[in-house]
């Protein structure tokens, strides 16, 4: 029975989903024991793996290659963590703030189960015929969340987020039919070991990446993110910028590392490396010249996106552990960040920088949140971002690769020129602040806890990082 | 308004290159099918020796319900997803008013082929086991005779017995879940049913998804069985 | 070149010519209707692979990949007509709102 | 973990932890009255750890990156004199700040950059050092600013230009210290920066960055107005302790007791001895007392400097130089720390006896600095004399010649110190307080020699040679004569540089451009910052900063163009791969 912690994180949130879906009521009740269960499980799961080494956990009683194992190594034990509490902090948010909408809520409860779950599928499969079902499970139900209440530029957003979203899967399962033509196998470490480069491997790592990259919206792939995330309901905004184009950066880390290692060359990872240091300079461009609140965050998650993908140009130990610590303290600050943002969009009536003017003095707790959130993505000292940061200009130092050092550090600056223009906005004083709507209780202390949480990952670095090293792909880092 | 002249040129601008690099793609495609390793390999042998241990006859079912039952699993939680998400779009329901909808050799037709697709949907799931055929297929037909009620005028999107219906459209993947996870239990993995109940389960679960699939499917074609909310802000 | 192989290059023929239809035609029910032939021509490919393999009997796994591709497929395409019929609802235009509308396929 | 290994670590991390905790008491009202009468005291557990703890253990904590704590014999004189000079301060604190708001504004940025600076004395990573290097560094401009004057404000800005461009030079360096050591261990730095082949670079960081703390030139500008901006308690902190840190960093982190080149000793050297004999001129100028001291600390972090080099120079006997820079960094720690506080003691003297009392002390304390026979500061001078002994060539001679000639400066800095000392009076309330952490130190520093290892009166027989007597002398002597001869001679108007003597020219060539549009003359500065004003410059600025982007982005959001650099990066990374 040992292990069997690692469905939980899958089944809990579908348990929930079609409890959710018969029952009108109780919806927030069965989301928050989900909430508690799943921060349970993963938290043992974690323990296990940090003593036993990677997991895997045969389902139905067939092993793999026959059947589908999951599999949970110190990376899927991080993102569930990640999943884990910043979806808890997504759904105390969002009980908030639909509490006034009925109609809304009651599709958002199934449908952000199945989201959460649908990403918990992608973490923990071994098999990628089965990542394909998850990423589709995923994908329709980001693209629902999305379009949730109904507005028109949700609805024009969410339609191009589902094409690209289809896009990019079936590029994927493309992908997949080639590698199961040349290999007659779907589990990830099978193929793994047998993977030799030819024009079917070739081709497929291709089509995987490319589609992948269209979902994590790398540049310049990225048209479709600033759209969906500013548009979409804010706790969709913040489960979609903080987890679900992780889901899709996951599957990425797990194909090249795990996958593809003897069919990748350095010059793909190159190019995607390019990709995302153009990614850093342009989100953040775009971030400085925009006038609303939430295009502004989601321009910022174009920008970095970028640094994740740095990682695959690097590829040292320091540059794989710093881009999933980039990306997990993203998630922590970025949700934080929309919550906020949602949060004195909702008060104030719309999110356009000059009506946020003084909103420090009437809604200080999601200011606070707001900055401290900022303190992680500019990469300061003492932030889950700083270490982020601290380990990729490590690996760009010790490779050589001066140019991502300067890129790095230009994305800091540029990072804290388009936040602070922000918050010198919400923090200017102004006689009259009118206030539409009093924020839901609950949601302006939801985003300053997963602040805080941000900062923390720079304090608590060490055993996260030690959890990450379990069966790392490139082995361990500095000690 | 851009000029005809224009909107040709654009359009060759489009397409030209767009056909360029969809002709590329296709080449490269190409070109990774013919040189894929003789001889295949797959995954027959280790069915096959699998099959006796897997509670059905047909290769294909014993993939799909037994060694692959997460996907089919994670499938079904798809279509529910599906149906939760246009429900959510608040789509007006397709319904036909059968006064207009109705002609005597539609009605007539309706009447006579939906009992043959009822016939047809049992056979299809009974055959799963042993040769082609199973819940989809079962579930595809079913869908169809909810179709035609549907477009004849017989059945209407808004319906009342919001329940039964929620549980028809739900209860596949709910008992497909409470079964999976139910033998967990008694030390199964998920998902592994114990080999003496094997058969009768997976009958048991094919026939609880053949109802929701069925449902599901017709119930993305109607519509919303909702009122479309007030705008709430 | 054997017959199984024919399947899978004309399974690839499919998806470039979707992708084409897919990028070069505003419409959303085209770019969705393209969506969704591309899914069956790479379903194609995964059945002839079923037949690669040396044997009597087809590969039952691509059969079943390509089952639940297909259901995943339906839902994919039932919420993309759905989510389009919506956005013709909202917006009374069936295409991207940056895209124009060419004056062959307006109406 | 086991229960003991909790145990040790709470232990060690207790002078860093202990802080923090008192912060965060701070900021919650409940709590509140407890942290202020705790505050003074944090220190204390870092005391106790430089006391009892011992050398060589070195416990993992899993915090930050991994970080390790413990002491080597270096570090437990600096975690002494700094816990010991924290503990002082914050009773003296206790007392000259009072209750209320400010206070707790005080002791907030005083707990915080307690906690930067033990901590990173404490810690044995790179990682760990730096980040609480940087915490001490952001967390003293609360201490400068404290008084909100616009002078204090001003200090406070130009302190943290100082401090940014510092951390430019420091981020890389200590990222590339840790790549080419391959591991976080302070131990292991040196060595591998001295075989590394990016030496050079590494050097250049390390020496710049940590430069800004040690005030070197031209780095020092910023020392002369915060010191006059801080209240005595937080100057006492920010010359002691904390200045102290940007020498420690040096010390770990430069590669010291390996051979490397002949340059790197000689130009530290140099520039310690620049700053030694500039410190004085410039400060033999200065009418605020504080500005004084200021400059009398770059003058001493010079001759720290200056044995730093020597070490460089003589890697064989860098034990020596260490010993001699450790011993001297204590001393004026101790004495330049003691002057602050004792400058609030007399500020606040309301009786001609209590006057006259803390004048006497200050005496002391400014003796010590000129290295008067019998105080710190002649044990200090006598160690960095054994240790220039042993650098190379003519080093010696000309060294020890430069080193008493400095002497006369110094004793000289202090009598113009204790002169402007003399008019002031700011009568106020003096409590015990203020006076007995303050008499502490006067001990220390003149009774401290006794404690030292070794023989105390050989010890006090070293600091009776006639190399500290005479200096000594000669500069009371011209002191005096100067006080007697000088207003008959009309000598009183010495010329006066203003504190921050470089930062002048600075900000007169910053505001440069500005100046010369006033006065009519463009310049291609003043062209640049006129763009925005114009309107045709206005107009591209626009365009390069909004609308270009916007166009761009807009376009890249067609279907079209989207799905066509889809299908590229696919044939794109197909290629990728085949090409190689």
């Amino acid at each position: 029975m040992t292990g069997s912690a690692i469905v939980v994180p899958i089944m809990l949130p579908l348990l929930a989903a079609t409890l959710t879906f018969f029952f009108r009521r109780g919806a927030i009740t069965m989301s928050l024991l989900t909430a508690a269960g799943t921060i349970a499980a993963v938290v043992v799961l974690s323990l296990e793996v940090m003593d036993q080494g990677p997991l895997s956990y045969t389902i139905g009683g067939w092993d793999a290659p026959l059947g589908i194992e999951l599999y949970a190594d110190g990376l899927a034990a991080v993102m569930l963590l990640m999943s884990a509490f910043v979806g808890t902090a997504i759904t105390v948010y969002a009980a908030g703030y639909f509490s006034g909408k009925p109609a809304v809520a009651r599709h958002f409860w199934p449908l952000w189960m199945f989201a959460w779950s649908s990403l918990n599928v992608i973490f923990l499969s071994a098999d990628i015929f089965n990542l394909y079902v998850g990423l589709e499970l995923m994908g329709i139900s980001a693209v629902a969340l999305l379009t949730l209440e109904g507005e028109r530029d949700a609805l024009t957003a969410g339609m191009r987020y589902l094409l690209v979203s289809l896009l990019g899967s079936l590029a994927y399962l493309l992908g997949v039919a080639l590698l199961y033509g040349t290999f007659g196998v779907l589990a990830v470490q099978e193929i793994g070991e047998q993977m030799f480069p030819s024009p079917a491997t070739w081709t497929a790592l291709a089509l995987v990446t490319a589609g992948m990259a269209l979902k994590t919206a790398l540049f310049p792939l990225h048209f479709w993110l600033p759209p969906a995330h500013s548009s979409a309901p804010s706790p969709v905004s913040a489960l979609l910028s903080a987890l679900v184009v992780k889901g899709s950066f996951y599957l990425l880390l797990r194909l090249w590392f795990d996958v593809f290692p003897e069919a990748v060359t350095p010059a793909a990872g190159q190019l995607l490396g390019i990709l995302g240091a153009a990614a850093i300079v342009w989100g953040s461009i775009l971030a400085l010249v925009q006038r609303r609140l939430k295009l502004l965050v989601a321009y910022s998650t174009v920008a970095q996106i970028g640094y994740l993908f740095i990682l695959f140009a690097l590829l040292t130990p320091e540059a794989w552990s710093g881009g999933v610590y980039h990306a997990l303290s993203h998630a922590f600050a970025k949700a934080a960040m929309f919550m906020a943002a949602g949060t004195l969009m909702h008060a104030l009536g719309n999110d356009d920088l000059d009506t946020l003017d003084g909103s420090s003095e009437r809604f200080p707790l999601s200011v606070y949140a707001f900055g401290l959130a900022g303190i992680t993505l500019m990469g300061l000292p003492f932030s889950g971002g700083f270490t982020a940061k601290w380990l990729l200009l490590s690996a760009a130092l010790e490779t050589g690769q001066w140019w991502y050092v300067t890129v790095v550090l230009f994305g800091g600056l540029l990072a804290a020129g388009y936040l602070l223009r922000a918050l010198a906005h919400l923090l200017t004083p102004t006689p009259t602040v009118k206030v539409q709507h009093e924020p839901a209780r609950g949601t302006e202390a939801t985003a300053l806890i997963l602040a805080c949480v941000a900062l923390l990952l720079g304090l608590v670095s060490a055993p996260i990082l030690e959890l990450l090293q379990v069966g790392a792909p490139l082995g361990s880092m500095i000690p | 308004m851009a000029s005809p002249t224009n909107t040709r040129l654009r359009r060759v601008l489009i397409r030209v290159p767009a056909a360029l690099l969809a002709a590329s793609l296709a080449l490269l495609l190409g070109w990774s099918v013919v040189t894929l390793p003789e001889p295949a390999t797959g995954l027959t042998g280790l069915v096959d020796a699998e099959m006796e241990n897997s509670g059905v006859d047909h290769p294909v079912t014993a993939v799909l319900l037994n060694f692959r039952g997460y996907d089919t699993f994670l499938e079904v939680g798809v279509l529910l997803l599906a149906l939760v998400a246009v429900w959510s779009l608040y789509l007006a329901p397709a319904d036909r008013d059968p006064e207009t909808a109705q002609t005597p050799v539609l009605g007539l037709l309706v009447r006579m082929l939906v009992p043959g697709i009822l016939v047809v949907t049992v056979y299809l799931l009974w055959a799963g086991t042993s040769r082609s055929g199973g819940a989809f297929q079962a579930g595809a037909a079913l869908a169809a005779a909810g179709e035609l009620l549907l477009l004849a005028g017989f059945v209407r999107g808004r319906f009342r017995r919001e329940r039964l219906v929620r549980f028809a459209l739900a209860g596949g993947f709910g008992i497909f879940l409470a079964l999976g996870a139910g033998f967990m239990l008694l030390g199964n993995d998920l998902l592994e049913y114990p080999p003496e109940f094997a058969y009768g389960l997976i009958l048991f679960i094919e026939g609880a998804l053949t109802v929701s699939i069925g449902f599901t499917l017709a119930a993305l074609f109607f519509g919303s069985p909702l009122e479309a909310p007030e705008v709430e802000k | 070149m054997t017959s199984v192989t024919l399947y899978a290059l004309s399974g690839m023929v499919v998806v470039a010519v979707c992708v084409y239809g897919l990028v070069s035609y505003p419409h959303l029910i085209r770019k969705i209707l393209a969506i969704n032939v591309m899914g069956s021509g790479i379903f194609l490919v995964f059945l002839s692979f079923s037949r690669r393999v040396p044997g009597e009997n087809p590969d039952p796994v691509p059969h079943a990949m390509v089952l639940t591709g297909i259901v995943v497929a339906v839902c994919a395409t039932a919420f993309a007509l759905a989510l389009a019929r919506r956005v013709h609802e909202v917006t009374r235009s069936s295409y991207l709102p940056e895209e124009q509308d060419p004056p062959e396929e307006a109406g | 973990m086991n229960f003991g290994d909790f145990f040790s670590a709470i232990l060690w991390t207790s002078p860093a932890a202990v802080p923090l905790l008192l912060i965060i008491m701070l900021a919650l009202k409940p709590s509140r009255p407890l942290a202020e009468a705790l505050a003074p005291l944090a220190a204390a557990p870092a005391f106790l750890v430089a006391v009892f703890a011992g050398v060589g253990t070195v416990i993992e904590v899993p915090l930050l990156l991994g970080t390790r704590f413990g002491l080597t014999e270096t570090t437990q004189v600096f975690l002494l004199f700094s816990a010991g000079l924290w503990l002082l301060a914050g009773l003296y604190a206790r007392f000259y700040m009072g209750d209320g708001g400010p206070s707790v504004r005080f002791f907030g940025f005083f707990l915080a950059t307690m906690c930067g600076n033990l901590g990173l004395i404490l810690t044995r990573d790179v990682v760990g050092f730096y980040l609480f290097f940087i915490l001490m560094s952001f967390a003293s401009y609360g201490l400068v600013v404290h008084g909100g004057s616009r002078q204090a404000f001003r200090a406070g800005r130009v302190y943290l230009i100082l401090v940014v461009a510092g951390e430019a030079f420091l981020l890389p360096g200590m990222i590339l210290v840790s790549v080419v050591a391959g591991s976080y261990q302070l131990e292991e730095v040196p060595a591998a920066v001295a075989e590394s082949p990016l030496r050079g670079l590494i050097f250049f960081l390390i020496f710049a960055g940590f430069g800004t703390k040690v005030s070197v030139l031209p780095l020092h500008f910023s020392l002369p107005l915060i010191y006059p901006a801080a209240p005595p308690p937080g100057a006492a902190v920010l010359s002691g302790p904390v200045i102290k840190a940007g020498l420690l960093g040096w010390l770990l982190f430069l590669p010291t007791g390996e051979a490397g080149p002949l340059f790197w000793g000689t130009l530290i050297a140099v520039a310690g001895l620049a700053a030694a004999f500039y410190g004085v001129f410039i400060g033999l100028t200065q009418e605020n007392p504080k500005a004084v001291l200021a400059y009398s600390s770059i003058s001493q972090m010079g001759w720290m400097t200056v044995g730093l080099g020597v070490g460089l120079l003589a890697p064989e006997a860098w034990p020596l130089a260490l010993a001699a820079i450790t011993v001297y960094a204590a001393h004026h720690a101790l004495a330049k720390s003691s002057l602050f506080l004792g400058l609030g003691v007399t500020e606040r003297s309301n009786s001609p006896r209590t006057r006259r009392l803390a004048l006497a002390g200050l005496l002391v304390g400014a003796l010590a600095i000129a290295g008067a026979p019998l105080t710190s500061g002649a044990v200090a001078k006598y160690s960095l004399k054994e240790t220039i002994a042993t650098a190379p060539g003519s080093w010696p001679g000309v060294l020890d010649a430069l080193l008493q000639v400095g002497a006369v400066g110094t004793t000289l800095l202090m009598a113009r110190f204790l002169f402007a000392v003399l008019p002031r009076t700011e009568p106020g309330k003096l409590f015990a307080g203020l006076w007995l952490p303050w008499a502490a130190q006067l001990g220390l520093i003149t009774f401290g020699i006794l404690a030292l290892p070794g023989n105390p009166l050989q010890t006090a027989g070293v600091t009776l040679s006639f190399s500290t007597i005479w200096p000594v002398t000669l500069g009371v002597l011209l002191a005096a004569a100067f006080w007697i001869l000088g207003p008959r001679m009309g000598l009183e108007a010495t010329p006066r540089v203003p504190p921050g003597d470089i930062l002048v020219p600075l900000t007169w060539l910053m505001g440069l451009s500005g100046r010369l549009r006033e006065a009519g003359i463009p310049s291609p500065a003043a062209r640049l910052a006129d763009r925005p004003t114009n309107p045709r410059y206005a107009h591209y600025s626009e365009k390069l900063r909004v609308v270009y982007p916007t166009w761009l982005e807009s376009s890249l959001r067609y279907w079209v163009v989207a799905s066509l650099v889809f299908l590229a990066l696919v044939l794109t990374l197909t290629f990728v791969n085949l090409s190689v």
